[in-house]
This record gives C-alpha cells, structure tokens and sequence, in this order.
C-alpha cells in the first residue's frame, strides 16, 4: 500500500492575488501542499529589480493542506513577480514562478454595501419625518398606557393626602434615559400642582437637579399655581450610589409618599429603592433603558416603561419635534425589519426559493 | 465663533470617519506606512478620551472642599476623600518612578490596590447579595400575569442553573430527555435571546439617530 | 508577594474595609461613610494615575521621541487638542474644551453609526432569518418558530405608529409574554452574580483574615 | 383556622434583618466547612473550551480584562481556568484590557499560571496593558497593533518580544477571549468580529450573560462562558477545581432560599389580600 504513496509526487502550488477592498499596497499569496508532512522548508520570495526579498517564513503544520500569506508595504500599480520553494524531506527542491501580478485600490469597500444601504434609507426617513414634524405636522404616536397610569398614582397619591416622590436615577444631563425623566417629571409635577400636593425630588447630579427644579416650576404654572411651587423640596443629596439609595430610603420611610416614580438610568441601587418603595405600601411607576435593572423594577413597581416606552412616553408628552420625527423613523426602521424576517423566513423555508434565500444571505455578509 | 466651530469640527471629524468606512482609498485608509486618516484620527481620539477620564475629579474635589469650609456634619468624610486621593496619588507616582511600573508585585500601590481598593470595591458590590434577598421577599408578588411568567421564568433559571436543580426533574417527552437544566438552558437561548435581540436592534436604531443628529449638529447638548 | 508583617498588617486593614462596608446592611453609619468616601477618593486618583501611565506616556512622550520627521511633529495637534480639554478645569476660559470635546463626540459618534449598523443590525438580521419548515426534525422547526416569533412581537411591542387593538392587540400581548419570559431569565441569572460577590468576600473573610481559625 | 392564617400573614412580614442573617449563615457555614459539589458543564461552555481545544500549537489567543474587582469573584477563577487551558496546549497568550481598575488583577493572574507552567515572558506570554478608546483601540489593531500599542507593559518595543514579531492585526490572532463586566463585549462583537473577521468567545458576570445569547445564536461570537457558574464549568473542564466550583455549593444554598422568600412573600401577600376583600 506504501508503495503507492511514494509514486505520489508531493504537488505544491501557489497563487497571488490583489487584497481586496484596500489602498492597493498589498497581495494576498494562497499556497496548496498536497502532502504537507513531507515537506521541510517553504519560502517565498518576490523580486525587485533583480533582486530577491524573501517573506516572513510559514509554519508548516502536518495536516494543513492550505496556506495564507499577506504581502505588505509594496507599490501600487507596480508589476511584481513571486517564485516558491519548496524543500522535500527527499532532499527534492520544487520552484513555481508567478510573474507580473499588479495590486490594485479599490475606491468603494464592496463588503460594506449592505451598510451604506441601510444608512441612506434610514437617515432619509428620520430626516423626512424631522421635516414633517418641523411644519408642525400631526404625527401619529399611539397612547402609551403607562401615562394613565401615572395620572391615576399621583391622583391616589393625593387623595391620602401623601405627597408624591420622583427619582430620576444615576443618570447624567447627557443620558437619553435622564432627559426621557425630566419630560415626563414635567407631567407629573403639573398633576400634582393640579391636585394642589407636594412633590419631592432628591437628585443625585447638581446639573440634573438644576434642570429638574426648573422643569417643576414649569408645570406648577402651567397648572395656574406658581404660589405652591416649593424649591426646597428638590435638592442634591449625594453622588454616592449606595448613599443616594440609603438617603432616598429614609425620606420614603420619613414622609411615607403615596406614590413613587423612578424614572431615569438606574443601576444596582435599583433593587434597593423599590423594595423600600414596595414596603411602605406606595403605588410605584418605573421607568428605564437600563435592561439589567428592569427585571427588579416590573416585578417591584405597579407600572414600568420598558426601555423604548420612556421615549414614546415623554415624547407623546411633549410634542417635541425631534423625539416625535425619530420614533417614527425607528418605527419605519423596525417595520421593514419585521417584513424582511417574514420573507426572509419563507425563502429560506422554500426549496425553490433557496438561491434567493442565499442572494440575501450574501448580501448580509459583513466580512 | 464659540458654538459654530465645535459643531463644524464635530461634523467633520464623523463624517471622515464614516466616509474611511467605505472608501479605503488614501488618504482615508493607509496607504504603506503613511497613516490614513481614519487611523491618525483614531490616534487622536485615543490620546483625548484618556483626558476624559478626569473631567468629573474637578467638580468632585470642589464640592467636597465646599463641604469642609461650611464645617458641616459631614465634614470629616471629605477631608477623608480628598487625603485618600493625594495619598493614591502620590503612592502611585512613587510605584511608577521606583519601579517603572506601578503595578508591580509589592509595589506600595499594589499594596494600596490589594488591600485597601480591592477590598472596598468587590464589597460595596457584594451588599447587593443581601439585598436581593430581601427584595425578592419583600417585593417580588405575582400580582399580575406578567409578573406571574416573570417569576416563574426566575425560578425555572435560578434552580436550573445550580447544581441542586441537576436532579429534580427527569423526564422523557417526544424522545427528548427533559431535566431543570435543559429547560433553563432553552429558556435563555430561545425565549430571552429573540427578546434581547429585539431590544437590542431598539437600542442600536435609537443610537444610531442620536449620533446622526450630534454629527449633523440637530443635538447640541453636549455642548452644554 | 509581601514580607510577613507586611501581609498581615494588609489583610487587618482589608478585613477592616470589609465589615466598614458590610455595616450599611446594619444601618448608614459613620465606619461605612467613611469607607465609602476613601472609596471614592481613591479611584478617582488612578484615573489620574491611568491618564500619565497608559495616555500621556506612551501615546505622546515615547512616541515624541520614537518617531521622526513628519510623524513626530505631527503629535503636536493631539498635544494641544489635550490642553485645550485641560482648559475644562479653568473658569474663564473653559470654553475652548469645546473644541476638543466636540473632536471627541464626532469621532465617537461616527464610529457608534458604522459599528451599529455593520456590527449589530445586520448580523443580527442575518442569524434572524431562519428556515421555519423543511426536512430536518419536526422539534427543530418549532424552536424556529418561537425564536421568529419572539423577535417579531419584541420589534412589535415597541412599535408606537398604530393603535394596538383587535389582532394587533394579539400581538402586542404575546410580545409582553416573551419579555418577561426574558427578564424573569435575565433575574434569575443575575441573582448569582450578586451571591458570587457575597462569596468572594466571605471566604476573604474566613481563609485570609481568620487564615488562624479556618484554613 | 384563622391561627393558620395569622402565621401565614406573618410569612409576609418577617423583618429584612432576618433575611439578611439567613443570606449571612448559608453563606459562611458551607464556605467554611469547604463543602464541594460535582458540577456537569453546560452546553455553551462545553462548546467554548471545544473551541479551544482545536486550536493549534503556537496559535495566538489575545485575552482582554474588561472587568474590576467588583465582578473578580465571577472572573478571576474564569481567568485562571482558562490561562491554564491555554498554557497547557502551549498556545501563545497575549493580555490586554480595557478596564484599567481591572488590569492588575489580570496581571497577577497571568504570572502566577505562567510561573505554574514555566513560560518565559516575551517568549509564550506578553503583557501590553491598556489604551484609553475602547472600539477606537479594537478598530487601530485591525490595521496594525503597533499603532496603539508601540510597546508591551514595561516599555519594550513589540519587534523584540518573539511573541509579538510576526503580530500585526487580528489574521495573526487565532481568538479572543473578553472577559466582561459591562458592554466592551458588544463593541468586541461590533469592531473585531463584524469588521475584521476575528473569532471571539466571551467570558462574563451573569448580570450581563442574557445580553450576549443574540451574538451566540447569529454566529458573531463562538461561545459564552456565563458567571461563576461558568467558571466552575471551565474548572470542571480543565480538571483543576478552583474557588469557581468551592462557591457552587453556596449558589444552590442560597438560590433555594430565595425562591422559597418569594413563595413566602407571596402566601402572605395572597393571604392578606383574601382577608382584606372579605373584610371590606
């Protein structure tokens, strides 16, 4: 059986080709071995004007027939030729030559299509919409049912005479979750002016505490009653994560509010503060993009904004042109999602369908 | 002059980014040893988001030096603060002159991480065990059919993902061998993984248009 | 790694930090303010300490000096880029950290957009659009269709341009079942990432502390 | 039968301390009486150390802390599993991290493995710390690791490490492996995997475990090695049990008591609910 190994010659093969999608200064060089452990040396070299500059030498492994080799740092443009060696146990010496191989620029990433693609589609419907919503077009955003819910709390809240507390988390003024927070605190200070009661808001930012006092005064004149507006009731407490939990505790424990509103980024403390919320028999609205945190939250709180929610929230609240255009664009964005799932399912699904199926799934490809 | 500059650089500097995305011609990729300008920008980035990192210490050593001169109860903490800080500091440039590298096995900073910041942090997290405990007594009520499938889902993953759970359940349905960690186990790569892919598409859509509108100058709060 | 004394002295103080912290569960106290102000304080000084060993160093002094020509004279613009953020510390003129900063959100903000894009909506697209029937085992199709089925209703369920009612109220309410299937896994996992911090300190406590007592 | 009642409206309204007592006992007892328990791998950490274990002699594994001491008890025992994995196949291990608050910690554990498997630096193990960008630094290694990182930890050019000679961007890394506490992984997923192509597995808290199933089924990441659960799992695998498994004998101890807190909050929640509709 041995003996006709042997008859084998060991074939070694190489082939260069220009890298693709770069700035034109390097060569791809594939080499094929048909017998891999029966050979010692491989070497590469690329000739320059008459002179020969080997590369960096491959580790040869017994049973990996293909290998891959990356050319750098050469001109673009320029003709350049390649000569293998190969050196066989049997002390046989094969040379391939592969002359004038030029590598090539490419002006677009065609990999990337399917990016510029979707960029373009998307960026067209957020901007079509920010124009609608710019004219003062009524843009159709759906009730969302939490907002019921938090005029019904604060509503209770008042009714046992108990004032309201409103947490706007660990956020920043640059989180989207914390600005999502101050709209909707807008709201509720505007009821709870209606309802003529207090509302309490310890912040854990200086600059979040400065915004949220000012949303507040707003929505007490917004309801006709700037008198009952009192600016010491939202204060810094602290910008410790635990200490801001233990602090909110003991007001919640001290002024034993009706209702409780958390609306903002959270992170551990979360678990922390709705228990307390939950023990004093106070109605809880959550509300948060942080998806570790909201588990607590829904299985702690009354109510809970889910991520996305808190921006459909406090847009339908504030009519603001910008939040209002983008959650119609994000809306456009998931429903060709959701066609795309449906056709792409049922192409993948049907045998005859399977080149199309495929055409797609290139397409999609990002590497 | 002082709001129309910014949000020129910062229009220029993403869209360059964005356009090195897809054309890896030079000047936008490299082209040899030139650098392109996607990677001398990335350079730049780099070196600037490190001076980030201390953008907060400013607010934070003034508001804890304000607290110390009104002498209020709390006084002796922030004196505290702002030693502990001069004393990490100079512990740690005196590791990094000594030895070339602070984090150097016996360095006085390892010591200080070791046994004094290791410490304080891995504890302030560890706090969360007891309290988990005691919200879920406390708090977690099936007071819904949400809260219900919650609670369940909970349960089905925690029993099922310690070995206790290995041997509770043994059953044999359709050919398939049913046990707690199987159905924790499918539970997180079905049912979770399309819900986390759903709100993760949500996110990524809702990132994607702030950066658009930040590049094209729409948002300006950062500016702030 | 340390002397004897040394360790000793280390694990004492270590032990102290540990029960300083451990007290809050007690209730708020003067030992954990006082832990967790040293807390505070020192690791807002490594960030210091990180911005002069891994920034300032090797990005701007050893490349100042490795580089030549061109490439070294070039590191004058990130040099000043970073003294115009340090101007964030001075009142008056704190404004020109603007321009730095406003370099730093639209680098970072193109990035977000391209990775997005190429590293999440469409891999995750792609690994959505699986077969829902053909000739491999009956079960196989089924896991299929609960994981279409989730994904469709999750996009749904945030989907604010249409009222939610008669058949799209179907769905909606089938999207909530998926979430909190979701989030109740998503609890149940994370509660043993809390336990595993109770862990690691208790055995600190009992195997390096009371090492006399317990080894 | 209204005794019966009352203990269980009593179940609702035990007081938090006793809780935390309970949490405290199981804890310590079992920790200190060295209880140890068996555990069988799950599928997706079988599939990573699988991964693994097909990798080539001398193949390069980039290993990146993202994570601080607050989620060491999840990930230390995960690194030194996996160090020891690497070792032991003579793969050639390169560190770096993203978290700075975490860095010494995958320090310390690098040279302790590598002392226990006699590797010599800058020959089977290279340190290069870290570079403040995040996906900024993942994108620069895509063209070339020597733009951000012109030297390892101590200040020796990468062209005199052996280790590093032949490095350049992730073609020459056979695997990541990310070690995660928050969403670093996401930007590996998006940056190194979507980008360039570059194989990754994840280790993680199990905070963050549920996150990254999307990555695992669309193929973007070959496996996911979740919490302590995970580690003692890669202990188990690697055949040197270390404080993974010693803490998963506490998990089962301390998960059982929570569910029956939860079915004691309810009962009494329930309870108190009947008697207050009957009684208005």
């Amino acid at each position: 059986m041995n003996f006709i190994l042997i008859l084998f010659a060991l074939t070694a093969n190489f082939e260069v080709t220009d890298y693709p999608n770069d700035s034109g200064d390097k060569l791809n060089i594939k080499i094929f071995l048909s017998h891999p452990d029966s050979v010692i040396s491989v070497k590469v070299f690329r000739e320059e004007e008459k002179e020969l500059r080997e590369l960096e030498p491959i580790k040869i492994f017994p049973e990996q027939k293909e290998y891959l080799l990356t050319d750098k740092g050469i001109d673009r443009g320029r003709s350049y030729n390649y000569i293998l060696e190969v050196e066989t146990v049997d002390g046989k010496k094969i040379r391939k030559i592969i002359s004038d191989v030029v590598p090539k620029a490419e002006l677009f990433h065609k990999k990337r299509l399917n990016v510029l693609v979707f960029l373009i589609f998307y960026s067209f419907f957020l901007f079509f919409y920010l124009g609608k919503a710019r004219k003062g077009e009524e843009l159709f955003l759906r009730k969302i049912p939490g907002l019921d819910a938090i005029d019904e709390a604060v509503g209770r809240s008042t009714e046992m005479g108990r004032p309201v507390l409103y947490i706007l988390g660990l956020g920043y003024i640059s989180d989207i979750a914390t600005l999502a927070g101050l709209s909707i605190l807008g709201r509720v200070a505007k009821k709870v002016a209606q309802y003529e009661s207090d509302i309490i808001v310890p912040c854990f930012d200086p600059i979040v505490m400065a915004a949220a006092q000012e949303i507040t005064k707003q929505g007490y004149m917004e309801a006709g009653r700037p008198d009952l507006y009192k600016e010491k009731n939202i204060f810094f407490l602290t910008q410790d994560q635990f200490g801001y939990a233990a602090g909110v505790d003991g007001i919640m424990l001290r002024e034993k509010p009706g209702a409780i509103f958390f609306q903002g980024y959270f992170y551990a403390e979360s678990l922390i503060l709705a228990e307390t919320g939950y023990s004093i028999g106070a109605i809880q609205i959550a509300g948060t993009t942080a998806t570790t945190q909201l588990p607590f939250f829904i299985a702690a709180c009354d109510y809970t904004l889910i991520g996305e929610e808190m921006f459909a929230a406090s847009a339908y609240l504030t009519r603001d042109p910008l939040m209002v255009s983008t959650i119609k664009g994000e809306d456009i964005a998931k429903m060709v999602f959701m066609g795309f799932i449906v056709l792409g399912t049922i192409f993948g699904s049907l045998p005859f369908a399977s080149n199309l199926y495929n055409l797609i799934m290139n397409f999609l490809q990002t590497f | 002059m002082k709001r129309e500059v910014p949000l020129i650089i910062t229009f220029l500097s993403g869209i360059i980014i964005i356009i090195a995305f897809f054309i890896p011609l030079y000047p936008f990729g490299s082209y040899k040893n030139f650098p392109g300008l996607q990677d001398r920008f990335l350079q730049w980035y780099n070196i600037l988001l490190g001076f980030t990192l201390i953008l907060g210490i400013d607010t934070l050593i003034a508001y804890h030096w304000k607290k110390i001169k009104e002498g209020s109860k709390d006084a002796p903490y922030s004196i505290a603060l702002i030693v502990s800080i001069f004393i990490t500091l100079a512990v740690g440039i005196f590791s990094w002159v000594k030895y070339g590298d602070p984090f150097k096995a016996g360095s006085p900073f390892m010591f200080y991480y070791d046994y004094i910041f290791v410490p304080l942090q891995s504890t302030m997290f560890a706090l969360l065990a007891f309290f988990i405990a005691s919200a879920a007594y406390r708090a977690f009520r099936a007071r819904n059919l949400e809260a219900t499938l919650l609670l369940i889902a909970a349960a089905f993953v925690m029993i099922g993902r310690v070995p206790a759970g290995d041997n509770i359940l043994n059953i044999y349905l359709f050919g398939y061998h049913i046990t707690l960690p199987k159905i924790a186990a499918w539970i997180l790569d079905t049912p979770n993984m399309a819900v986390q892919r759903g709100i993760l598409i949500g996110v990524a859509l809702g990132g994607i248009a702030m950066s658009l509108r930040i590049i094209l100058g729409i948002e300006k709060t950062y500016l702030s | 790694m340390y002397s004897g004394f040394l360790h000793a002295f280390g694990v004492w103080l270590a032990a102290f930090f540990t029960l300083s912290i451990f007290s809050f569960l007690y209730k708020d106290n003067p030992f954990y303010k006082f832990a967790e102000h040293i807390y505070v304080g020192s690791s807002a000084a490594y960030w210091i300490l990180y911005l002069f060993v891994f920034d300032v160093k090797p990005l701007l002094w050893d490349a100042f000096f490795r580089n030549t020509g061109f490439e070294k004279w070039i590191l004058i613009v990130p040099f000043a880029l970073s003294l115009m953020m340090l101007t964030r510390f001075i009142p008056n003129i704190s404004w020109i950290s603007r321009y730095a900063i406003a370099f730093v959100v639209g680098i970072g903000a193109g990035l977000a957009i391209t990775g997005s894009i190429q590293g999440i909506l469409i891999p995750q697209l792609k690994g959505t659009l699986v077969p829902l029937f053909g000739k491999e085992n009956f079960w196989h199709y089924v896991n299929n269709w609960i994981l279409v089925a989730g994904v469709l209703t999750t996009l749904f369920y945030f989907y604010f341009s249409i009222h939610h009612r008669g058949i799209l109220r179907g769905l909606a309410k089938t999207g909530i079942i998926f979430i909190m299937i979701a989030f109740g896994a998503a609890f149940g996992y994370t509660v043993m990432a809390r336990v595993s911090l109770l862990i690691g300190r208790i055995h600190f406590l009992l195997f390096e502390w009371l090492s006399f007592i317990f080894h | 039968m209204k005794k019966i009642y009352d203990i269980l409206e009593f179940l609702g309204k035990i007081d938090r301390r006793w809780i935390f007592l309970f949490v405290f006992v199981f804890t310590t007892l079992p920790l200190a009486l060295k209880f140890k328990v068996r555990v069988t791998p799950t599928e997706e950490v079988k599939i990573a150390f699988n991964y693994i274990e097909n990798l080539k002699e001398g193949d390069r594994v980039l290993i990146s802390i993202d994570y601080d001491p607050a989620s060491m008890p999840e990930l230390q025992p995960m690194l030194y599993a996996i160090l020891r994995h690497l070792f032991r196949k003579n793969l050639k291990v390169i560190m770096m991290g993203h978290w700075p608050l975490g860095l010494p910690l995958g320090k310390t554990a690098l040279e302790e493995v590598a002392k226990e498997y006699n590797k010599k630096y800058g020959e089977d193990y290279v340190f290069l710390g870290f570079r403040p960008g995040g996906s900024a630094v993942m994108v620069a290694m895509g063209s070339e690791i020597r733009n951000v990182f012109a030297a390892d930890q101590y200040g020796t050019p990468l062209d005199s490490l052996p280790v590093m000679r032949d490095v350049h961007n992730y073609d020459d890394i056979a695997l990541l492996i990310g070690l995660e506490a928050g969403s670093t992984g996401d930007f590996w997923v998006q940056f190194a995997n979507a980008r360039f192509g570059q194989e990754i597995i994840l280790g993680c808290t199990a905070v963050i475990a549920p996150n990254l199933y999307p990555y695992y089924q669309a193929g973007q990441i070959r496996g996911i090695i979740g919490g302590l659960r995970g580690a003692a799992d890669y202990e188990n695998l690697v055949g040197k049990l270390g404080t993974g498994s010693i803490g998963m004998w506490v998990q089962s101890a301390i998960h059982i008591l929570i569910i029956i807190f939860i079915i004691f909050g309810n009962v009494g929640y329930f309870v108190l609910r009947r008697r207050r509709k009957r009684s208005v």
